[in-house]
């Protein structure tokens, strides 16, 4: 089942490469999308069985990775419909890019080979490049450069931290996950020590966390919403999954202290970096991009503290990515309506489009964990688990960030969503295929945050038992 | 054999430095081929005893590819005038050099408590891979164009390449050539974006006039 | 006596636990009637904007907060409790932000949700400090725990801060003279009688809680009311606009009820149960008239708005004439605010004045010295509130119409002339039925007091962990007798009187005259006192504090050319602490941000750099 | 029916005699003060004789007062002599009398002085504006040093009833603690000054608009209504100089005879020192009244911190 679901997207890409009707193309995508969603689904019920000599295997883990990729193509794929209608640049590259990465992201997920896993993330980075550049101008070859640059360099210390790892587990011979986590007590210490570093500054700049996030709102300031969405809501998770990966081993190994303090220091200087530069920002894209980095900040955070720390940062993988599917569709939707996504030209959007300005301003409650959301419960699972481990210091830093965060978010988006609108007369036909599609997301997030089901919690609580701690 | 072995590390350390050193683009080129071209021929010295065909293969591969088919995509990708030296570094090259050093200090620094294992290859394998790898960031992160990153990059790559050297007995070559082509791929991308972005704009983080607004859709 | 109602709410620790105890019972008759009134009167009040506007969002939302505010009175597990909180934030952000058109509207509503949600990160930390310590995130689980007394101070801190942003302390007020005009009138009568309520319900949850507490709490406690009163009565004189003024009442307010809290807590610091009841209990009992008096206000205050189109009261004048009703029942709201007899803020007041002189009577000294303290600020706030209120009326209602501009402040639209149920005065029935249902309450409490005094005891009892039957309530009560004895001997005096005079003038008709203007011709109305006018003596007493400044109105020379004055008071704490903080953050910002960092390699250093950090910090 | 007897009998002869003494001083004030400047005076009962035309004569209202202008002076009226009934003077208990009754006798001043001030903006008459703001404003310093009196007597004779606080335990703290309480005299004479808005704060007795604050509010009160200011203003002074001769003069012989002799010889004696300050001294500029009132507030605090020392 595995390999088929890494194969069907593949051979979609394939097939996207032959001359069809742009819009052909998007259903297409869409059927593609669909399937996988329904076989991610089906996954729920039952694991699939390991394959390729357990290279390929799903442990709740991967299944929460996997299910984010499903729930975050399916509304690219339905947002496309309605974004092709006015786009006419040639979508061949596009398409087929989108479907690569997504075959690469099931790849990440379900690789139980350390090596592997490599492959896929870097070639995650090699597919999502295009897409950044869709729009060939000056400002997203830059952006994409610089995401290139940045993550090319973050591969190679990952490339080299996996070789260090090979190293320390020498004696297991391979770097299957479970070989190596049934080894633990053979590894080599400081060998291990050596890579750890280097795969979680590595993964980190993928992941785009403090210092390591310059390429962020650069990228997606200048990408279409939807190829944002699935970077800040699928490729950077992609990578975290990487580092959760190496918390296994180093819970194993009892190197649990020496990566939580890394995690640690790296997650509050991401919530540190985006409370300080937010405030200045007046574009509502790059103001997103900066939560992306909060919300990758929020993630290693509760990996580093443990416990229900880790559950909260696998709820919050789920809640993240469904709160970037809002967001960011929704400044997608703002920048097309507009030619604009600067807060000096967009204004009022809550009188000329109600349904994209009521948006607006879900995306602000959702991206800052408020109430009817879900993020708001992943949030505070991770603060509890600061004050439970007690972090005092850590803990009153992080919520000084969130609020400066806060504030910066909520001024550029309140600036946006009220006011007198800029220029009622050339109101656009709002679309309703890019509605339905962020209303839906929306909706999820609204269900997880005042209802987690069953099977969720069972299946982030499995997770967790995996990580240890 | 180790003798050789550890002779080649200390060059490919010393060609990172240089590189570092060096202000104009065809010089940095021409160092980083002969660097590649030394390095491939470090398979040859591993296995003292017989060397293997999969030795021969993997060095004429990586002399092929590093030493002279990258070095002439970079040649033919720098054949206008205008591109041929380096407009200002972003650190002076003195100053380069001294961080250079750090760097290396701090790799054999880092290096101190962890030991090779198994047949040791040589001792000089961790320390010089990490210096050049350290000394090839410190490259990308000096210069200001677009092509002195790329071999900044390559530098690094090289430096990653003499450490997996040491393990090429204990991974799947498969998995190795996987590796290298993906590495090879990324370049040619960044190549092919190069190409893109010299059309575009001269300096790669010439965002100096960009308009405020000119965000895409 | 405790109702607890449990179900099962499936989000990580959540529990859907409610608990009706005697404290949550005094909150949630405040939000009962107050949603009620509030509502209906808003029925009428948005008439104006009916197919302007979108009204089912605006009804959706005054409902949802009705609700949350029912949830956050009666929860008894922390996530649940901080979900309806956050609710709150968000429904009364979407009601302030009515109309979005106006920039202070915007920037009410902006601030608000700031300031709001901040405060919340606050409440993180403090609720789950004390499931930490109490192992549960039920509330009555934690009631049973003991907390170490470091912890219980932190968690107090805590709650300060969380919970006084909400309820308006006085540095951490800012969102609150700005919401409250900006917002229209029946939510601005919600939001100061019941929301910020909910940041005192939040301290008293945690008082109740916490049982032991360590001394110094009562002593901060107290201060903060005393501060908080004076600094807002002291600005509520300064202001120009009514429903400013108002604003900055609910700050002076509740410094009184946290003067009532503070007492109450240093009887429980220093075992003086009766202390501890009466403190808690005046403060309590404040709560809930505030919320009658300062909802019966504000909604006088939109009737006057919707007449005049202004919320300048320096534009108003002689209304008493164009609205009597609304004049009479503002009156009775602003004696009851002033806290004089007859009316229901003197019953709160008094009990807290008892139980500061049981403590000046019965504390050690530095005990004395802070009840001392707290009833010479009481003393000052009264003072300063009546001659507030007579700024308020005198120029709102009484006197004669000045000429002036008219805009109005939210954006009112013209009232349709001609419509349904409007009554003598062109004010709706649906404005004035709750307005009178809420006077009519106000003097029912301060003619009556033991309708509520019972519960709130009963409330102040659960805060003070005590059994009431042990305490002497009648000691308290017994003199509130009195002084509705003689309250009713005054009125039975005035009803003398008047007869008195009737019988004296006979039947003769009074003649009706101009008001004598000391021999001066040409008095027109704009000769009146103005509010500013009246208020200046106090102002410039206090201009250091108040940030008061003048512009103009420098007269020179023999013939003077024609000059115009204009004076504000500005807010202290927005003006030296917030805006200077937020320009520095934005600031840095700027200079760190985008646009000054134009290379990659930059970015590339800092990966570079971090590499070697965790290199040196980790592999020594 | 004997119980209510036994309820209102005190009450209503407490009135008597509170009604018809206080207009009484007002006359001494005026005779001292003319024999001072060396005139003849007008008799002491001249007051009474004033009420009496001013309640026969009708009353003219401005176009622009509402019903408050009319229920201002009764209820002013009303509450001053409700506020009296807390009062004791010398024999005369307090007919009401419990613990806290300061706070009640406090806050009737209050009432009364709102509608004061109500009535006066009510006739749109800036003069009156004038006078309002003055006294809302001196009233709050006054109050506040009023306030600081209270506590200081409450913590002296622990108690915070004023049938007590300056009554039954006065003598007892005359006894140890005559600083405290002569701080306390000073401090309540000046606002006894202040609050009755006598020289130096005001003068009662000219009309010129500017330097005033309470006459200037009566301005447009007429007949009826300005014998209930007159009344109620008299009320006013025989209370406070009742609370203040209790003060000063606790002397309890036991022999009701004696007793009445001594406070009245009190009330007199106060009422001749109020003379001889209007006298002798001018009415003070508008700022420095404020810091008059201060100074009384000082006198207060520092009274209250002996108090606490020697606690």
């Amino acid at each position: 089942m595995l390999s088929l679901l890494i194969l069907i997207p593949l051979l979609g890409a394939l097939a996207m490469l032959l001359p069809v009707r742009a819009m052909f193309r998007v259903w297409f995508l869409c059927a593609v999308s669909f399937t996988y969603a329904l076989i991610v689904a089906s996954f729920w019920r039952q694991l699939p069985a390991a394959e390729w000599n357990g290279y390929l295997a799903l442990d709740p883990l991967g299944l929460i990775l996997l299910s984010v990729n499903g729930l975050l193509f399916l509304p690219v794929a339905v947002f496309m419909i309605g974004y092709f209608q006015h786009e006419r640049r040639n979508n061949r590259i596009f398409t087929a890019c989108l479907l690569f990465l997504m075959s690469m992201m099931t790849l990440v997920s379900a690789s139980y080979h350390m090596g592997l896993l490599w492959v896929a993330i870097e070639t995650t980075t090699l597919f999502s490049a295009p897409l950044i550049s869709f729009h060939h101008n000056r400002g997203t070859l830059e952006a994409t450069w610089r995401y290139l640059l940045v993550c090319s360099v973050g591969i190679a210390l990952a490339l080299m931290g996996t070789f260090f790892l090979a190293i320390a587990a020498r004696d297991v011979h391979t770097l299957l996950l479970p070989a190596i986590l049934n080894g633990a007590s053979s590894l080599s210490v400081n060998w291990l020590k050596l890579s750890v570093i280097f795969l979680f500054v590595g993964y980190g700049c993928k992941m785009g966390l403090a210092p390591m996030h310059s390429w962020k709102p650069e990228a997606y300031g200048q990408a279409t919403g939807m190829v944002v969405v699935l970077m800040a809501g699928g490729l950077t998770q992609c990578s975290f999954l990487a580092l959760m990966r190496v918390s296994q081993i180093c819970y194993k190994t009892g190197l649990s202290g020496f990566y939580a303090s890394i995690l640690l220091v790296t997650g509050v200087l991401s919530l540190v970096v985006p409370a300080v530069l937010l405030l200045g920002e007046k574009s509502i894209k790059r103001s997103f991009a900066y939560s992306s980095i909060e919300h990758m900040g929020i993630l290693v955070l509760g990996l580093g503290l443990g416990g229900i720390g880790i559950f909260g940062a696998l709820f919050h993988m789920i809640n993240n990515s469904l709160a970037k599917v809002v967001m960011f569709l929704t400044a997608g939707s703002v920048a097309q309506k507009y030619g604009a996504s600067h807060a000096s030209l967009v204004r009022g959007v809550i009188h000329t489009y109600p349904v994209t300005g009521v948006f607006l301003l879900v995306s602000l409650f959702a991206g800052t964990g408020m109430f009817p959301f879900a993020t708001f419960h992943s949030e505070l699972l991770i603060i509890n688990a600061a004050i439970i481990s007690k972090q005092y210091v850590l803990s009153g830093l992080a919520i000084l960030c969130l609020a400066v965060i806060f504030i910066g978010i909520a001024k550029v988006v309140l600036e946006f969503a009220y006011g007198q609108p800029t220029d009622p007369v050339l109101a656009k036909k709002e679309n309703l295929f890019m509605n339905i599609t962020i209303a839906l997301a929306a909706m999820a997030l609204l269900c997880l945050g005042v209802w987690m089901p069953a099977p969720l919690h069972r299946v982030l609580h499995d997770a967790v038992t995996l990580i240890g701690a | 054999m180790t003798l050789w072995i550890d002779v080649s590390c200390i060059l490919v350390v010393f060609l990172a430095l240089s590189v570092l050193a060096t202000n104009r683009i065809v010089g940095m080129i021409k160092i980083f081929a002969v660097q590649s071209f030394i390095l491939s021929f470090v398979p040859l010295f591993l296995h003292a005893d017989a060397v293997s065909g999969r030795d021969i293969t993997l060095s004429l591969v990586t002399m092929v590819l590093k030493a002279i088919l990258v070095p002439a995509i970079l040649f033919w990708q720098i054949r206008h005038i205008s591109m041929r030296s380096e407009i200002k570094p972003l650190i002076g090259l003195g100053t380069s050099i001294l961080f250079g050093a750090v760097l290396i200090a701090v790799a054999f620094w880092v290096s101190l408590s962890l030991r090779l294992p198994g047949k040791l290859l040589s001792s000089l394998v961790l320390p010089c891979s990490l210096a050049t790898m350290l000394l090839g960031f410190m490259t990308m992160v000096t210069r200001t164009r677009a092509i002195t990153q790329v071999l900044g990059y390559m530098v690094i790559e090289n430096g990653i390449f003499l450490f997996a050297l040491s393990l090429f007995d204990a991974m799947p070559v498969l998995i190795e050539m996987g590796i290298l082509l993906d590495i090879f791929v990324a370049v040619l991308i960044m190549a092919i974006v190069l190409n893109h972005i010299n059309e575009e704009f001269e300096r790669t983080g010439g965002s100096a006039g960009r308009s405020k607004t000119g965000e895409t859709v | 006596m405790d109702k607890i109602l449990f179900g099962s709410w499936p989000v990580p620790f959540g529990e859907f636990s409610l608990k009706l105890d005697p404290l949550s019972l005094v909150f949630l008759i405040a939000v009962t009637i107050l949603a009620v009134c509030a509502g209906a009167y808003g029925f009428g009040y948005m008439r104006p904007y009916q197919g302007k506007k979108p009204l089912g969002v605006h009804a959706f939302f005054y409902l949802l907060l009705a609700l949350v505010l029912v949830l956050i009175v009666t929860a008894n597990n922390v996530i649940l409790f901080l979900s309806a909180w956050e609710l709150m934030t968000i429904s009364t952000f979407f009601l302030i932000i009515f109309n979005d058109e106006q920039p202070p509207v915007r920037k009410a509503g902006f601030i608000y949700l700031i300031a709001s949600h901040c405060a919340t990160f606050f409440l993180f930390l403090m609720f789950f400090l004390m499931s930490r310590a109490a192992g549960s995130m039920a509330f009555d689980v934690m009631a049973r725990t003991t907390f170490p007394p470091l912890l219980a101070g932190t968690i107090f801190l805590l709650s300060l801060a969380g919970f006084g942003v909400k309820a308006g302390f006085f540095p951490v007020h800012v969102w609150l003279p700005h919401a409250h005009p900006a917002s229209p009138s029946h939510i601005s009568a919600l939001l100061s009688g019941i929301a910020i309520k909910m940041g005192v319900y939040g301290i008293c949850r945690v008082l109740c809680i916490m049982k032991v507490l360590p001394v110094w709490c009562g002593y901060v406690l107290l201060m903060i009311g005393v501060v908080s009163g004076i600094m807002g009565v002291l600005y509520a004189l300064g202001q120009h606009e009514l429903k400013k003024l108002l604003a900055y009442h609910s700050i002076e307010n509740i410094g009184i009820i946290t003067l009532g809290l503070g007492a109450g807590l240093l009887g429980m610091s220093y075992q003086a149960p009766f202390l501890a009841v009466l403190g808690f209990g005046g403060g309590l009992l404040h709560v809930l008239n505030h919320s009658l008096f300062k909802s019966l206000l504000f909604l006088g205050a939109g009737s006057v708005i919707q007449e005049t189109h202004t919320g300048e009261m320096d534009h108003m004048g002689g209304l008493a004439k164009a609205l009597p009703l609304t004049g009479v029942l503002f009156l009775v709201g602003a004696l009851s605010i002033c806290g004089l007899p007859l009316f229901n803020g003197f019953i709160s007041e008094f009990i807290i004045y008892f139980g500061l002189f049981q403590g000046l009577l019965g504390l050690p000294v530095h005990g004395v010295i802070i009840c001392a303290l707290g009833i010479l600020s009481l003393g000052l706030m009264g003072a300063l509130a009546s001659a507030c209120f007579c700024k308020v009326y005198g120029t709102v209602f009484l006197g004669k119409p000045r000429a002036g501009s008219s805009h109005s402040p939210e954006g009112m639209p013209e009232r349709p002339t001609a419509q349904e149920g409007v009554c003598r005065e062109g004010t709706s029935k649906w404005m004035l039925v709750p307005m009178a249902a809420l006077a009519a309450a106000c003097v029912l409490i301060g003619l009556v007091p033991r309708t509520v005094t019972g519960l709130t005891f009963l409330g102040a009892a659960c805060m003070a962990h005590v059994d009431l039957a042990t305490i002497q309530t009648e000691q308290v009560l017994v003199p509130l007798t009195m002084v509705i004895r003689v309250a009713f001997l005054f009125l039975a005096l005035i009803c003398v009187l008047i007869t008195v005079r009737r019988l004296l003038l006979g039947r003769a008709s009074v003649p009706i005259r101009e008001t004598w203007g000391c021999g001066f011709a040409g008095v027109s109305s704009r000769f009146q006192y103005t509010s500013s006018s009246f208020a200046r003596l106090i102002v410039e007493l206090m201009k250091t504090v108040l940030l008061f400044r003048r512009h103009g109105g420098q007269v020179t020379g023999a013939f003077p050319e024609k000059t115009r004055m204009d004076s504000s008071v500005h807010d202290a704490s927005e003006e030296m602490a917030y805006r200077p903080g937020l320009d520095f953050l934005n600031d840095v910002s700027k200079k760190l941000g985008h646009g000054r960092i134009r290379h990659t390699q930059v970015y590339l250093m800092y990966i570079l750099l971090f590499l070697i950090f965790l290199l040196v910090w980790k592999m020594k | 029916m004997s119980s209510l007897l036994n309820v209102t009998f005190p009450v209503l002869a407490h009135w008597m005699i509170v009604c018809l003494l206080s207009p009484f001083f007002l006359g001494v004030i005026a005779r001292v003060k003319a024999f001072f400047s060396g005139k003849a005076g007008p008799p002491v009962l001249q007051p009474y004789f004033d009420l009496a035309r001013l309640f026969r004569k009708k009353c003219v209202y401005s176009s622009t007062a509402t019903w408050v202008f009319r229920a201002a002076p009764v209820i002013i009226l009303a509450a001053m002599m409700a506020l009296s009934l807390l009062v004791p003077f010398g024999i005369c208990k307090a007919p009401v009398q419990f613990s806290g009754d300061i706070l009640l006798a406090v806050y009737l001043l209050a009432l009364g002085r709102f509608f004061m001030i109500l009535a006066a903006l009510d006739t749109g008459s800036s003069f009156e504006g004038m006078g309002a703001s003055r006294e809302a404003f001196f009233s709050c310093l006054s109050e506040l040093a009023l306030f600081m009196n209270f506590i200081t007597l409450a913590l002296l004779t622990r108690s915070i009833s004023l049938a007590r606080m300056i009554g039954a335990d006065v003598p007892i703290v005359w006894g140890g603690m005559e600083p405290t309480l002569l701080l306390a005299v000073a401090s309540l004479f000046i606002v006894l000054l202040a609050e009755n808005r006598r020289i130096p704060v005001d003068d009662p007795e000219t009309h010129l608009e500017l330097t005033m604050i309470h006459e200037v509010m009566i301005l447009d009160h007429s007949g009826v209504d300005l014998a209930y200011l007159l009344y109620a203003s008299a009320l006013k002074l025989f209370i406070f100089f009742g609370i203040l001769v209790s003060i000063i003069v606790p002397v309890r012989t036991g022999y009701p005879v004696t007793d009445t002799a001594i406070f009245l010889g009190g009330m007199l004696g106060l009422a001749a020192l109020v003379g001889i300050v209007e006298s002798s001294m001018a009415r003070l500029r508008l700022n420095r009244v404020r810091l008059l009132l201060l100074i009384s507030f000082a006198l207060a605090f520092f009274g209250l911190i002996v108090t606490l020392w020697r606690a």
